[in-house]
């Protein structure tokens, strides 16, 4: 777990680095997305955008009962704090929340949400697509699909 | 040297445990590994060839050269999101 | 006001358009933006993208201290639901709530919050990116800056 | 003819008022009116140049013309977001 509220050293009292990090067993319900959406914007902020993932009941044509999802919980948190870093260095959005959840989920249930808040909307956007897309592609966190004729680990 | 092995999803479950230990010679890469866990446990032998390797929390390529005390984790096609 | 469910005629149950457009002078606040996310996800969907607008404390330069918001509502509803139609058409998105408040807001306060739900990521993405971009340069709303020195209609 | 006048943002601010009806003759187009509303109501003069035009709650060109009980909006650079 790897949170942290830290003062940047710029002198600008509202940049300061907000980041929340997390692979967690705990819904993301809504209490908890509403709150890291108020701990993600800081005043200087005006465009706040979310990613939730959430469990589908359909995939490759089955019907989806439940997902599980596994991580290697350690190196995902780490995986997850360099997405943070290259979204810091590259959109200046320092205001950002990458959760995961893991364990079995059913349909509506959300997996993974991501906030990320700046001071306008076109790097709030890209930041948070980048750092889902990344997420998915080089964090270690695997999904087993759980349908009416068996489960299978996928990817993607 | 001893290696760690830590298991997860599709692995996990097939070699049904969490972590195991690894006796490899010095010098030994990822490589080498690989191909002593898979005649160790043939049921793994199907899914190894499609993963990654992470070396203490980092991914490595093949042949990178392992040391006494890491911590080995081949990671299956991800899933996450 | 202009909110309608209504059942898709495509026989895919779980495809209904769910479409909400609002200008209103009631606060954006937790509860709202999580009412709409539940009433905007069905069971089809896996990827939930929320943009939120809020009053932050600079612009241009000078210390904001309150916006105040006004709109032409109902030509700015019927123009958000163009948006909508159109986002239907260009990303098959259905499911998508468009509401911006006006009336004063402080700083943190929300003034527009616009949520797409779809079954797959880069489309909830695309459509809430061209939503809010396209009702900032389309719907008749204008927005007054209140700062220390004085008050302001501003473009953008 | 009489077109109804609505008025938002900085325009019902100088304008002191929400609506106002404008009497046109026959024929005239949206051009005719902005000059006409310059003309009665100077502090305007400054403000129409700048505005995009609505009639009936749909946006038309400056040489539409307009009809007995329109609903004529000026619209001044956008702010909304």
């Amino acid at each position: 777990m790897t949170d942290s509220t830290q003062a940047a050293e710029s002198g600008q009292a509202n940049q300061a680095a907000t980041r929340i990090i997390r692979i967690t067993r705990e819904p993301l319900d809504d209490t908890t997305v509403r709150a890291l959406v108020r701990q993600m914007t800081q005043s200087s902020d005006g465009g706040i955008v979310t990613f939730e993932g959430v469990v589908r009941d359909a995939a490759r044509g089955k019907r989806v009962q439940a997902l599980e999802y596994d991580a290697y919980p350690e190196m995902a948190e780490q995986e997850m704090a360099r997405i943070a870093d290259e979204v810091a260095l590259r959109w200046g959005a320092t205001h950002i929340a990458m959760l995961h959840r893991i364990g079995r989920m059913t349909v509506g249930e959300c997996s993974v949400v991501v906030v990320v808040a700046c001071p306008h909307r076109a790097e709030a956007f890209d930041a948070c697509r980048y750092a889902i897309d990344t997420l998915k592609a080089t964090v270690p966190i695997w999904k087993k699909e759980i349908a009416e004729d068996g489960e299978e680990w996928v990817e993607g | 040297m001893q290696v760690k092995i830590r298991y997860f999803a599709a692995l996990r479950e097939t070699a049904g445990r969490s972590d195991d230990t690894l006796e490899l010679p010095a010098g030994a890469t990822v490589a080498n590994a690989r191909e002593q866990m898979a005649a160790t446990h043939p049921a793994l032998a199907r899914l190894l060839p499609v993963c990654a390797v992470a070396v203490n929390r980092a991914y490595v390529a093949a042949d990178a050269t392992l040391t006494e005390g890491d911590e080995l984790v081949f990671i299956p096609p991800l899933g996450g999101g």
